[in-house]
């Protein structure tokens, strides 16, 4: 039984915060701390692959498998979880968040590890369930609002998933991730819509992904490491496993499916990046860039072909490393600054060094510069497209890459960069859990990074007997039929160029510090408090080059359907009309209807 | 179609529409709950009226009956006897309700009575 | 012996680059009826640049930028082919470890600019940035069909397979090619895409805050910069055949540049990149859709 | 095994013994009301657990059926008479030290033995007796709290249920004049086969009477008014026994006396459109009663859909899940309409103030009448969908999903402002909060774990559906 195990040790624990938070405050840290250690402990301990799990409910068994790819995407979730536990560690909140904290994992680890479409479907209602929860004790903004749309688009996901569920089961008669066999292509199609519904949702797809940057930006920082590093690895899970098992033949066979999702993940890709470089919130903005970054794994997962597959996943993976740090390094930032207005932060790099390097490593990784993590699964993406030949597709992911250039500097600009601000003078560098689990991230993010083989060969696994190809990896370079790629060689190449130019830096003249309203002025007076920074409407004149294409939203879409709804009700209520006659009178009409109905037999 | 069978089905009929048309046309709460009163009493006729077999008896038998055909069927009247009181007791919580609404929004006009709609 | 190889080759680019420069100088001091500078000014500006005793620093990361800037670009010098024959790193990455290798020079600098605190050099920042969403985009997708079209990532397998004068990528996809050279405009800074420097508005932009030995390191990018891009568009479009053709082929193309460049007034920076989106992209599309029709 | 005829004996002798027992004591009515649900319940469930699979006939002043009046009491009747005496319960246990008037607990016996007698009794002007005792009580339990909205709400209640049950009257009679007989089986038993167009007629008035009660549009404009003027433990009574008592009927009479498909198809179109107004209405309300009790609207609505897709489509399936969802929503609203006891400062969907207590149970009640898994309402949403798609009605199905997604949205709505409104403090009533905690817990350890309900449910289900066996049992014996 070691895997639910799993999650009701994160139920125990979780009620072990509770309580301990509900006692005193040292109480919580030292049980978050047992909290770190048993699940690492039960890790690496129990968690191999392999067994079946029944658990009975009397009239329907749920049953839990950890196969290789669940146990892929269980040690993210598990590792995400456990890196932004540290920063928990400081953030002051209130016993019933860490219980549903840690409900929240234990359900999307159930979740990963679910052996039949209900299961995954009963442990996911919850897992949603317990995030709502956290989003309704967020720290900024409308929670209600955030929290009950997050709710409602993970609802209605969810709902659809379940008619995809009965749809399948009366195809193909089982529950489980098998195939359908029989059906026709055009229901298989419909069938795969709205399953793989849910989970699109949940890696915030375009246009299912107003919720993300509203719930990010709301939740406990903390959190939100583990929303957008591990959660939102469920929804990738969940369109990995639909793919590999139940729709392997749909997507072998089907030439446009493929390229249909495969877009809608480009074009995720790329507007996630434009409003990520418009959005003037930190929280916000690595929102959109997570939904852009999660664009490119569904548009590797859809393509299928057995480069993209892989570079999708691995590219999740790197996704989980990348904001990881971003999002440790932000709320840390937040921490120490109290705001995540991007406006009003600045020149903090003075103050918080190693936040500022865990930050810049983490937008590099973003940027997909070798030889960080970003850089293999989109070098592999891109090979997979054009093998495949879809030009076009490749142009949009390349452009929709270029944005993540304008909205990383942005940030590390705004935070970091440029004129500290008065009231940010005593700022500290940020507590020791942030600095750990920065430094812990920061860790797979060089060493995938430059060894992407290690992943590769476990994605490998999976792969293999869904696409039977060889392996086009070693533990240092990628080679597919088309190109080549050496990671140590660009790593070590950008080193010593480094070097070189450094001790050209050293050689030449001395340097003094100058102070930072010591500048080019035009000859113009400025004072220590002179507001220097750039940061407002930061590229604010991008708004005019896109024009109109800013104005799509998708919100006003779905405020749209949600009017018509209400624009029916608005006419159905008007039935009801409060006049006593008018109901006698619809009595009298419906029983001359009855008697109409019975008329011929009469 | 006689006299006869015009009294007994028209008579009944003819007070349901009018009970309706009451209801459907007064604004008076407690005209209408003397539509709906004229309403039930016109079921009520209608039900003995089609128990009724013509030139039979009352159903009381002194003794075990030798030719029991032309007996009326006891069960209507029985039947009409209980909803009769059930319409009196449907009356009387009526009209308590009517004088309630008629304290508490000093008026018994049903266009008044629209606060709860929609 | 392959390292030292590497150092030749890196030194040449550097000095080549210079050259390039003084030579720019000198041919739009022509073009405006001036006298202009002689052709080696540049080495003596950078000359005269690393020996300044004193320079200006605003932080770690403003002294680190034009380091990282020129580590950067040297890294992707070295995976680009310098035509046939000249193989340098390009066997172990392909079109896209150079493309974003690219990147890590321009980044290195903004982020030193950044940290200066003067508005002017994060607005050319941005505005440097935000151009890439132009011209990147146009210069991707025209190289794409020759890549495509030879079945290869690799710049260098793509010099190998186009061989001499008649075979030319350039000549078999035309349009992409005049889409390219409209991109590499923008990719070099040149007007009428030069609004992240646009001297005299926000005073040469990134560079306001650095002097000394900063701005000579980054002259010295800039010099490599020049022939990595150039390099680039006439590694794919005319495949060098030997390294001669490639110095020649770049400075031709960096000379037409300038010559566009010496005549040119300057966009506004949203007008620049509306630009792209426009005539620019529908050029490359139809470069695509070329490589479609002939598959 | 106690006679179950006493059920009702007790009901009404206990009913009119109020003013006595207020003048013994202050308190003791509302200690008899809470005693005699109790006795219900222990002969109930006494009854279900060792009764045969053959009904029990009780016949009363010494008449054979079909000549007297008969109680006939299968698994079914009893499954239905334990649900609703459980909700009474409830009730009247949560509501034990709350000052009331006798003449209210007088009417809450009244009503109780009104649904029970409609429950039990196989006697069809029997049922109509009690159908009426039922409605006046309502009539008069909705008009209790005196206020403006209640009495307005009675009103309405009032003029659209007379018509109804006179209705129902005419329509018992002419069964009567065409069978000649009042009792079920017997009518059961000589409806098989043709029918003639009386017969109809008469289904048509008495189903006519029966949708007012159960709540069908266009017959349940009253219904809403009921629920948002009403007091909170009335409102609870009208969604979890008095509409529940009546689709009890419902069931019965369409199932034994007019087994056809127009009735099944008229109740199918009835269904969808119920539940779809009631739906959208629930979506643009503000008052909260109000919207719930649209959301109890569409739920009768769901069930009955879920009954007749039965009659269409002969799955077993389809009236095992009415069975469920008739459960399920009976406690979840009960619990979730006196849990408002505890919120009177949220009145409005959207705004008000609660305390934490009420706001947890609010959620559970909530999340199982939308469905939620490990709440009961996921193993009911997960069957109702199982027949729709089983039936083979496709546009039905995502219909019906749809329209579970616009339920889903205005519970959240108001689970979400609860969750972060203002937190005040309430006294809470002790005995309230043992129930709901009770039934919270139910609802959750049948999520979990629903076997009980099932095999119950299962239980009634095939009592009602061996028709036969119920007509040759009580008909038989003549």
């Amino acid at each position: 039984m070691y895997n639910i195990s799993l999650a009701l040790l994160s139920i125990l624990l979780g009620a072990l915060v509770f309580f301990g938070t509900l006692s005193h405050k040292a109480l919580r840290i030292a049980s978050l701390v047992v909290g770190i250690l048993s699940i690492l402990a039960f890790t690496f301990l129990y968690l191999k692959p392999g067994s079946l799990e029944i658990v009975k409910l009397g009239v329907f068994a749920m049953s839990f498998n950890l196969t290789e790819v669940s146990q892929f995407f269980l040690w993210i979730i598990i590792a995400s979880f456990i890196l932004s536990l540290f920063s928990l560690l400081h953030e002051e909140r209130s016993a019933f968040f860490y219980l549903y904290y840690f409900l929240a994992f234990g359900f999307a680890a159930l979740t990963v590890m679910a052996n039949d479409l209900l299961t995954l479907y009963m442990n996911f209602e919850l897992m949603s369930l317990s995030v709502f929860a956290i989003l309704l004790l967020g720290v900024r903004g409308n929670t209600k609002e955030i929290a009950f749309k997050y709710m409602i688009y993970s609802l209605v996901g969810a709902y659809f998933y379940l008619g995809g569920l009965f749809l399948k089961f009366r195809y193909s008669g089982n529950i489980g991730f098998g195939p359908i066999v029989g059906a026709s292509t055009l229901t298989q199609i419909g069938i795969f819509v709205l399953l793989a519904l849910p989970f699109l949702v949940k890696i915030a797809t375009m246009p299912f992904h107003n919720w993300a940057p509203d719930a990010y930006y709301s939740a406990s920082d903390s959190f939100t490491v583990f929303f957008s590093a591990g959660l939102s690895k469920v929804g990738v899970y969940g369109l990995a496993i639909l793919i590999l098992k139940t729709f392997t033949e749909l997507f072998k066979n089907n030439i446009y499916l493929p390229e249909v999702v495969a877009w809608i993940g480009g074009i995720t890709a790329l507007l996630g990046g434009i409003y990520a470089f418009m959005s003037d919130d930190a929280k916000k903005l690595l929102a959109y860039s997570s939904i852009s970054q999660l664009g490119y794994v569904l548009v590797g997962l859809g393509l299928f072909t057995p480069y993209s597959f892989s570079a999708g996943i691995f590219h999740s993976v790197a996704h989980f490393v990348f904001e990881g740090v971003l999002f440790v390094t932000v709320a840390a930032v937040i921490h120490r600054v109290g705001t995540s207005d991007l406006r009003k932060m600045g020149g903090l790099i003075k103050k918080m060094p190693i936040s500022f390097i865990g930050l810049l490593f983490g937008i590099i990784a973003g940027s997909g510069i070798p030889p960080t993590v970003g850089f293999p699964g989109k070098w592999l993406l891109y090979e997979a497209i054009i093998m495949k030949g879809d030009l076009f597709l490749v142009s949009l992911i390349f452009f929709a890459s270029i944005t993540a250039f304008l909205y990383s500097y942005k940030l590390v600009h705004s935070i970091f960069l440029g004129k500290l601000h008065k009231e940010h003078r005593n700022v500290k560098e940020a507590p020791l859990g942030y600095i750990i689990a920065t430094i812990l991230f920061l860790v797979p993010l060089i060493v995938f990074g430059v060894f992407p083989g290690a992943l590769f060969e476990r994605i490998y696994t999976f792969t293999k007997p869904v696409f039977n190809h060889d392996a086009f990896f070693t533990l240092n370079s990628l080679k597919t039929q088309i190109g080549f790629a050496k990671m140590t060689v660009a790593g070590i190449t950008l080193i010593s160029m480094f070097v070189i130019s450094f001790i050209l830096y050293l050689v030449s003249g001395k340097s003094y510090r100058a102070k930072q309203e010591d500048n080019y002025t035009a000859g113009e007076w400025v004072d220590e408090d002179f507001a220097s920074h750039y940061a407002q409407e930061f590229y604010g004149f991008m708004r005019k080059a896109f024009g109109k294409l800013l104005d799509l939203s998708a919100e006003k879409f779905w405020n749209g359907v949600l009017s018509i709804f209400k624009a029916v009700a608005e006419m159905t209520r008007r039935v009801y009309t409060g006049d006593v006659r008018d109901y006698a009178l619809y009595l009298i009409f419906f029983l001359i209807v009855l008697v109409f109905l019975v008329g011929g037999r009469l | 179609m006689n006299i006869e069978s015009l009294i007994f089905y028209g008579v009944p009929i003819y007070l349901i529409f009018m009970g309706v048309l009451v209801v459907l046309t007064t604004k008076n709460l407690f005209k209408m709950l003397l539509g709906l009163s004229l309403m039930n009493s016109g079921i009520n006729v209608l039900i003995v009226a089609l128990g009724y077999v013509r030139g039979g008896t009352t159903p009381i038998f002194s003794e075990y009956p030798k030719i029991y055909e032309k007996v009326v069927d006891p069960v209507p009247p029985a039947l009409v006897l209980t909803a009769i009181v059930i319409g009196l007791a449907f009356l009387g919580l009526g009209l308590s309700i009517v004088i309630r609404i008629k304290e508490k929004y000093g008026t018994v006009n049903v266009e008044k009575l629209k606060e709860l709609k929609w | 012996m392959k390292i030292l190889l590497l150092l030749g080759y890196w030194i040449l680019v550097i000095i080549m680059g210079l050259l390039y420069m003084g030579i720019a100088r000198k041919v739009t001091a022509r073009i405006q009826n001036r006298y202009g500078p002689p052709f080696y000014q540049a080495f003596l500006d950078v000359l005269k640049l690393f020996s300044k005793r004193e320079t200006a620093s605003h932080g770690v990361m403003h002294s680190l930028g034009p380091v990282i800037a020129f580590a950067g670009i040297s890294t992707t010098l070295l995976f680009l082919p310098l035509g046939k024959g000249a193989p340098v790193l390009h066997f172990q990455g392909d079109l896209f470890v150079f493309l974003y290798l690219i990147v890590i020079g321009p980044l290195g600098m903004a982020l030193g600019a950044g940290e200066s605190n003067n508005p002017n050099a994060t607005i050319g920042i941005a505005r440097a940035l935000s151009l890439m969403l132009g011209y990147e985009i146009i210069l991707f997708m025209a190289t794409l069909p020759v890549f495509v079209h030879f079945k290869t990532a690799s710049i260098y397998e793509v010099i190998l397979n186009q061989g001499a004068f008649p075979n030319w990528a350039g000549i078999k996809f035309p349009l992409s090619m005049l889409g390219g050279l409209i991109a590499l405009q923008g990719l070099l800074g040149e007007k009428p895409f030069d609004q992240p420097i646009a001297p005299h508005e926000i005073a040469s932009g990134p560079t306001v805050e650095y002097g000394g030995k900063y701005l000579g390191l980054l002259q010295l990018w800039h010099a490599v910069a020049i022939i990595v891009e150039t390099g680039l568009f006439i590694d794919v479009f005319f495949g060098p055949q030997n390294i001669l053709w490639f110095f020649l082929g770049t400075f031709i193309v960096f000379m037409l540049s300038v010559v566009i460049n010496a005549v040119m007034p300057r966009f506004r920076i949203e007008q620049a990149i509306r630009f792209y989106w426009g005539v620019p992209l529908l050029l490359v599309v139809l470069g695509i859709l070329q490589y479609y029709l002939w598959r | 095994m106690v006679n179950s005829i006493l059920i009702i004996a007790f009901l009404l002798l206990f009913a009119f013994l109020m003013p006595l027992l207020a003048l013994l004591h202050k308190r003791l009515p509302a200690v008899v009301a809470l005693l005699l649900p109790a006795f219900n319940l222990y002969v109930g469930v006494t009854h279900f657990l060792k009764m045969e699979f053959i009904p029990l006939i009780i016949k009363t002043g010494g008449f054979r059926p079909p000549f007297g009046i008969n109680l006939a009491i299968d698994h079914f009747s009893l499954f239905f008479l334990i649900l609703v005496n459980v909700v009474a319960l409830f009730i009247a246990f949560s509501y034990l030290l709350e000052e009331q008037d006798y003449k209210f607990h007088m009417l809450f016996l009244l009503n109780l033995l009104g649904a029970s007698g409609i429950i039990l009794t196989g006697d069809l002007f029997n049922s109509f007796v009690f159908l009426e005792i039922f409605a006046i009580s309502a009539y008069a339990l909705a008009a209790s709290k005196r206020e403006k909205h209640a009495l307005e709400g009675a009103v309405k209640y009032l003029v659209v249920g007379s018509i109804g049950s006179s209705f129902y009257l005419l329509g018992v009679f002419l069964l009567y004049k065409v069978t000649g007989s009042l009792n079920m089986a017997f009518i059961a038993s000589s409806l098989q086969g043709e029918k003639s167009g009386i017969v109809y007629l008469a289904g048509m008035f008495m189903l006519f009477g029966l949708f007012v009660e159960t709540e069908l549009f266009p017959l349940n404009t009253w219904a809403p008014d009921v629920y948002q003027g009403a007091y909170n433990r009335i409102a609870a009574q009208f969604s979890s026994i008095i509409s529940k008592a009546a689709i009890y009927l419902m069931f019965r009479i369409v199932f034994f006396l007019f087994d056809d498909p127009l009735f099944y198809k008229l109740l199918i179109v009835m269904g969808i459109i119920t539940f779809v107004i009631a739906e959208f209405n629930a979506l643009v309300q503000k008052d909260l009663k109000r919207m719930l009790g649209y959301s109890s609207i569409g739920q009768m609505g769901l069930s009955v859909l879920a009954f007749a897709l039965y009659g269409i489509t002969s799955h077993p399936e389809a009236f095992f899940t009415a069975l469920l969802l008739v459960v399920n929503h009976a406690i979840s609203k009960a619990m979730i309409f006196t849990n408002l006891e505890n919120m009177p400062e949220y009145v409005q969907v959207d705004t008000g103030k609660a305390n934490p207590f009420s706001s947890l149970m609010f959620t559970v009640g909530a999340l199982s009448v939308m469905g939620f898994p490990f709440t009961l309402g996921f193993w009911a949403k997960i069957e109702v969908l199982g027949i729709l798609l089983r039936s083979n009605i496709l546009w039905l199905f995502f219909l019906i999903l749809i329209l579970f997604m616009v339920e889903a949205f205005y519970y959240f709505r108001v689970i979400s402002n609860l969750m972060r409104s203002e937190v005040v403090s309430v006294k809470l009533n002790p005995l309230l909060t043992i129930s709901l905690v009770v039934f919270a817990l139910f609802l959750l350890y049948q999520g979990f774990y629903p076997v009980q309900t099932f095999i119950w449910t299962n239980k009634a289900l095939n009592a009602f559906l061996n028709k036969a066996i119920y007509i040759s049992t009580i008909a038989g014996g003549l």
